[in-house]
């Protein structure tokens, strides 16, 4: 170790330059397109701690909103396995940016997961209401 | 020679600051990273000035300050003092006093650091003595100015007293293999344990006075050849980052057998010897 | 003559690390950011195992029912002014470990957290950038802010015995009262 | 007879990453008693696990048991879930297993072996095998894409294949690693200050072991033949040139040289699979739901993981136990400190790499 | 599909059985596992054999709820871990268990057993 430790004093030293980006096929943050969206929710049933949580429209429409919390989120992957749309999530190579406490990642999410229980109950009065409406309109 | 030596002791903190940032970067280095800036350890001291303070009680806190300025009065006596053997007595002194802040706290870190610490006053002083009496044979006198000027160098006469001193260096400077009353992975600390903010500050300064003195007494061995003096103190520094770096800490035991029973001896034969037959 | 100091904060964060509960997944994350790989000395940060000296608290681990009082004592044993970083997906929200029956979800139930950093387990090179926003927070914080109620008031007679112990858990008390009891199932 | 002085060691504490809390009553620095407190990271997964998760989801959720072994608890409970509903998996997907479960074990020894020598306050050589370890974490980044929570074992198979491109980055670096091991186990078998401090300190003996059923590195390094990966016989390990490695002093020296060993064994069953690797698919479809029970016995980097499943034809599980290594080696451990100064007992604590994280759950 | 070999027991026969066949040097105790199936609770020891490839071997026996099961500490000294769990995590009676080693005073009761439900979120 004598050796070792004087000739490490006149060599270059190990560390790594700051920002070094990790490696190609990183497990990074999980980026989402609704376009291609066709809203089967498989993707939040299979995310182990929720980290992608639904919200419905109030007036009874498909069109649900994606809400993904990148500070909840284990970057498994299996939502992108599990979508049967490929290129609605990806998985991007770098991983998400630090927040600050102003933008309370955690607070917020308790809100999320209050209002996407409500909305949906919402959601279904809503539908039931639609569905009356529909079979009194054909009636 | 005198004003030189003054401004030195004033600025002691300063240098120790220094020796112990430049420390902290050839270990970094020798670990194969880039470590921090050589200011280092001032950063830390404003910033430590700038933190709420916490005290434990008062005597503690004094303990500490106490420390301080007995470690500063050590650095002073030896370098304008009148006698080097008061300089070692202050440096006792010091470390008495925070081994009393140790023990009159209640947290088990600080006293057994504490306990340990007189294990290492125990250890080392004496050789510390003896390098003392080993300067004051080879100059014939206890005063710095005379050693400074005193041909030929201390060091040809007392070889194996200096030798000894290197080695007791890690014990001084509390280095691994013995750092053994700091022990940071085992009693986090030991006795500096329940200073903080700027009180710390004066624990953590005054171990940078230590390292003035123990370097100045280096140099002294170089006597009136400042070149060997500083070549001397450039040696002893590199020789404890290389046994920093390549030993494990060891017991209290390893530490006191090996003090009591190789260099002890090993410093009182040479002083013996050239105390009886040197003339 | 604080301002001063203040400048020399950024230079020399002396970091501690508590684990409430995680995998190890970020805390053995943690320790590569000591290793010569990542080096964080070069910033001049200092791992003190040492609350009294320590100024930015990384905290990793959902804060499990136990680990929640010894992380607030550790928290009121830090002088001001101090950080707290929550590393990992587990101390920013509760991560998979969210609304399991012994854990709190997230740190910043307890004590106010001032960055989060996401990924389970968080990189080095993530760490560092986190503890580098902590350090601007930092720099803006003031000396003498108490960011927790003092809740000692049992000295007033100057007598009587100072339990910490008890403090911290009046103040647990305290604390879990205002959260709703349901929601910790 | 010196002071009764009580020293809690824990929760907080700069040797250990996770909080595990001993209260010791020493006299003149020796340990006379010892209380343990490990249930600071009890969260509940196995609740967590029976009510909340399905089935499929399960492998994420206990590779969080614990970040350094958690290919091992992914792997052992995907292996149950198989074994009770029959399922064959591919022949590839079982090689690419235990490459990744391999270089699990040598960055989980390695780490505990750069723990050993900082608690034993040998900086420079924890960080030199803190060096040489980021060789095997950049490995498992590049193969499963992320350094510590892989989430490469599915019920059925892998996540992702090894490439050729992955090959041609992981080879080199292993055969590195093997020349830096060899250099290093040379350091661990010839420094004075290292056989000082930890030869003949903390001896379990084969008794001992056996008494208090030790696993895992820990009863090897005491002479007691023990390894999951020969009793339970799940993967072709024999081919892929397995022998065990056994020691017989019982120290913290012995226990820290196995964990050397061990990486190198490690290396050449990694390199060997990844040049065997057989063609094929890397995972299959599952479909139904468990019924029945199964039991798997996994060789963990720190002993054997015991994962019990019980499934009643529901996606979730009616029952999932894990037994983990250190869950086994506290009660030695708990021996072993009476009558230890208290200078050795961050040394002894690291030498059984402890994880309190998968004892409490 | 069932990988191990299983013996039913009662709890009475239990420290007789383990006496009779459990040697230290040749029998390694694994631990012990209870399930809650819904009327009563199952508990199983495991044990296995040093260096065979055997399957393991698991002594099964069923007790009511708040029925004492008898200790087997003073026969394998590592057992106490999983009794204390036992007492802890499934609530069953064991004999010298305190408990505590995992829960808080506010946290459940017994909480493996099926009676406690989380609530879903
Ligand atoms: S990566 Fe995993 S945790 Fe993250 S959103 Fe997808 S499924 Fe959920
Ligand atoms: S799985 Fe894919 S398609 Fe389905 S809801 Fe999620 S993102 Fe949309
Ligand atoms: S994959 Fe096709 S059938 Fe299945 S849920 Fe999506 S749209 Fe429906
Ligand atoms: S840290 Fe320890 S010594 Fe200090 S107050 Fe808390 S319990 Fe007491
Ligand atoms: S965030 Fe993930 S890796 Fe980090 S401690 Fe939590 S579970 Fe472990
Ligand atoms: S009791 Fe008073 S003095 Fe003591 S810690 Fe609390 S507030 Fe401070
Ligand atoms: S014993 Fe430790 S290393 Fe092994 S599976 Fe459990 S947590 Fe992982
Ligand atoms: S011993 Fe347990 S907690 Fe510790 S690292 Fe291993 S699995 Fe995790």
């Amino acid at each position: 170790m004598f050796f070792y430790s004087l000739k490490n004093l006149f060599s270059p030293p190990a560390t790594l330059e700051k920002g070094t980006p990790p490696p190609k096929n990183y497990r990074g943050t999980i980026l989402y397109f609704e376009e291609t969206c066709i809203y089967c929710k498989k993707c939040e049933m299979v995310c182990p701690p929720g980290a992608i949580i639904f919200t419905y429209p109030e007036d009874g429409s498909k069109k649900l909103k994606f809400h993904y919390n990148p500070y909840l989120c284990i970057y498994c992957g299996e939502c992108v396995r599990a979508c049967p749309k490929p290129g609605t999530l990806v998985q991007a190579e770098t991983p998400s940016p630090p927040a600050t406490a102003d933008q309370k990642p955690n607070d917020q999410w308790f809100e999320i997961e209050k209002l996407a229980v409500e909305s949906k109950k919402k959601w279904q009065e809503a539908r039931k209401r639609m569905r009356e409406q529909k079979n009194k309109n054909q009636q | 020679m005198k004003t030189l030596l003054l401004v030195l002791a004033i600025l002691a903190p300063l240098l120790g600051g220094i020796i112990y940032g430049l420390e902290r970067k050839v270990k970094a280095r020798m670990q194969n990273r880039m470590g921090p800036p050589i200011l280092q350890p001032f950063y830390d001291f404003f910033k430590l000035a700038d933190k709420r303070p916490l005290q434990v009680h008062s005597f503690h806190t004094l303990m500490g300050i106490a420390f301080f300025l007995a470690a500063w009065f050590a650095v002073f006596s030896l370098m304008v003092g009148p006698n080097l053997l008061v300089a070692i007595f202050l440096h006792v002194l010091a470390l008495l006093f925070i081994t009393a802040g140790g023990f009159s706290v209640k947290s088990p870190y600080s006293v057994m650091g504490a306990l340990r610490e007189l294990t290492h006053i125990l250890a080392a002083e004496p050789i510390l003595v003896f390098a003392v009496v080993g300067l004051y044979l080879a100059s014939g006198s206890w005063n710095v100015i005379d050693i400074l000027h005193s041909e030929p160098p201390p060091l040809l006469k007392m070889p194996l007293v200096f030798a000894v001193l290197l080695l007791t260096l890690p014990i001084l400077l509390k280095k691994s293999p013995f750092d053994i009353s700091e022990a940071h992975q085992e009693i986090i600390g030991g006795w500096e344990i329940e200073y903080s903010g700027i009180y710390y500050e004066a624990v953590y300064t005054a171990k940078w006075l230590e390292y003035v003195f123990v370097y100045f007494i280096i140099f002294l061995f170089g006597g009136a050849n400042y070149l060997l003096g500083l070549g001397l103190v450039l040696l002893a520094f590199l020789f404890v980052a290389l046994i920093d770096n390549s030993t494990t800490r060891l017991t209290i035991h390893h530490m006191v057998k090996f003090s009591l029973g190789v260099l002890l001896p090993l410093a009182a034969f040479n002083v013996f010897w050239v105390a009886l037959w040197g003339h | 003559m604080f301002k001063f100091l203040k400048r020399f904060r950024k230079k020399s964060p002396w970091i501690l690390h508590y684990n409430t509960g995680s995998c190890n997944g970020c805390d053995i994350e943690i320790y590569a950011c000591l290793a010569p790989k990542y080096d964080i000395e070069r910033f001049g940060m200092l791992n003190k195992g040492n609350p009294k000296q320590a100024d930015i608290l990384l905290v990793t681990g959902p804060v499990t029912k136990r680990a929640r009082a010894r992380l607030l004592r550790i928290y009121m044993q830090m002088p001001e002014p101090k950080v707290v970083v929550a590393v990992g997906a587990c101390a920013c929200t509760g991560g998979v470990f969210r609304h399991m029956y012994n854990v709190e979800n997230g740190v910043d139930r307890y004590i106010p957290v001032d960055v989060y950093i996401p990924g389970c387990a968080a990189r080095p090179e993530n760490i560092i950038a986190g503890i580098e926003k902590a350090i601007e927070i930092w720099e803006q914080k003031s000396r003498d802010r108490l960011e927790l109620p003092k809740v000692c008031t049992k000295t007033l007679d100057g007598k009587q015995p100072i339990d910490r112990r008890q403090i911290v858990e009046e103040l647990v008390g305290k604390y879990t009262e205002k959260l709703n009891p349901e929601e910790l199932l | 007879m010196g002071k009764k002085f009580v020293v809690p060691f824990g929760s907080q504490h700069v040797a250990l990453p996770e909080p595990i809390r001993f209260v010791f009553t020493t006299e003149n620095e020796i340990i006379r008693n010892v209380a343990v407190d490990f249930g600071y990271v009890h969260r509940g997964i196995e609740k967590a696990c029976m009510s909340k998760f399905k089935y499929t989801q399960v492998p994420y959720v206990v590779a969080r048991v614990c970040g350094l072994c958690s290919i091992s608890h992914a792997s052992g409970y995907c292996l149950a879930i198989e074994t009770l509903m029959d399922i064959e998996v591919p022949k590839r997907a079982v090689y690419l297993r235990i490459i990744a479960h391999e270089l699990d074990r040598i960055h989980s020894h390695l780490f505990a072996v750069s723990h050993l020598c900082e608690v034993a306050g040998y900086e420079n050589l924890f960080m030199r095998v803190m060096r040489d370890r980021e060789l095997v974490m950049e490995c498992l980044e590049i193969f499963t894409g992320n350094r510590v929570q892989y989430d490469f074992v599915t019920i059925g198979g892998v996540n992702r294949d090894l490439t050729k491109e992955v090959y041609e980055e992981l080879k080199p670096r292993l055969e590195e690693l093997e020349k830096r091991l060899l250099q290093l186990k040379e350091i661990f078998e010839k420094d004075y200050t290292l056989q000082m401090r930890w030869k003949g300190a903390g001896v379990i003996t084969k008794e001992m072991a056996q008494k208090y059923n030790a696993v895992g590195p820990i009863a090897r390094a005491s002479g007691l033949a023990t390894d999951c990966r020969v009793e339970f016989g799940y993967f072709p390990y024999e081919e892929l040139g397995y022998r065990m490695v056994l020691y017989h002093e019982g120290d913290i020296w012995a226990r820290n040289m196995v964990r050397v060993d061990e990486s190198l064994v490690s290396i050449e069953i990694a390199k060997n699979a990844m040049d065997n690797l057989p063609e094929g698919e890397i995972n299959v479809r599952v479909r139904g739901n468990p019924n029945g029970e199964a039991l798997v016995r996994w060789e963990a980097p720190r002993g054997e993981l015991l994962y019990y499943v019980k499934g009643n034809g529901k996606p979730v599980l009616e029952r999932l136990r894990i037994k983990t290594p250190t869950f086994s080696v506290i009660p030695v451990m708990k021996e072993l400190y009476y009558n230890q100064p208290y200078a050795l007992v961050p040394d002894i604590t690291i030498s059984f790499d402890p994880c309190l994280s998968c004892t409490a759950r | 599909m069932k990988n191990f070999q299983e013996e039913k027991i009662t709890p009475d026969q239990l420290r007789e059985k383990i006496k009779s066949f459990y040697k230290e040097d040749e029998w390694h105790f694994i631990t012990i596992n209870g399930t809650d199936t819904g009327k009563s609770i199952e508990v199983k020891y495991f044990f296995a054999k040093y260096g065979k490839k055997e399957p393991v071997y698991a002594l099964s026996l069923e007790i009511d709820y708040d029925q004492t099961l008898p200790s087997i500490t003073d026969l394998i000294p590592s057992a106490w871990i999983a009794e204390e769990e036992l007492y802890d995590l499934l609530g069953v009676k064991v004999e010298k268990a305190k408990g505590g080693i995992f829960l808080e005073p506010d946290s459940p009761k017994a909480p493996l057993r099926k009676s406690f439900q989380p609530k879903e979120k």
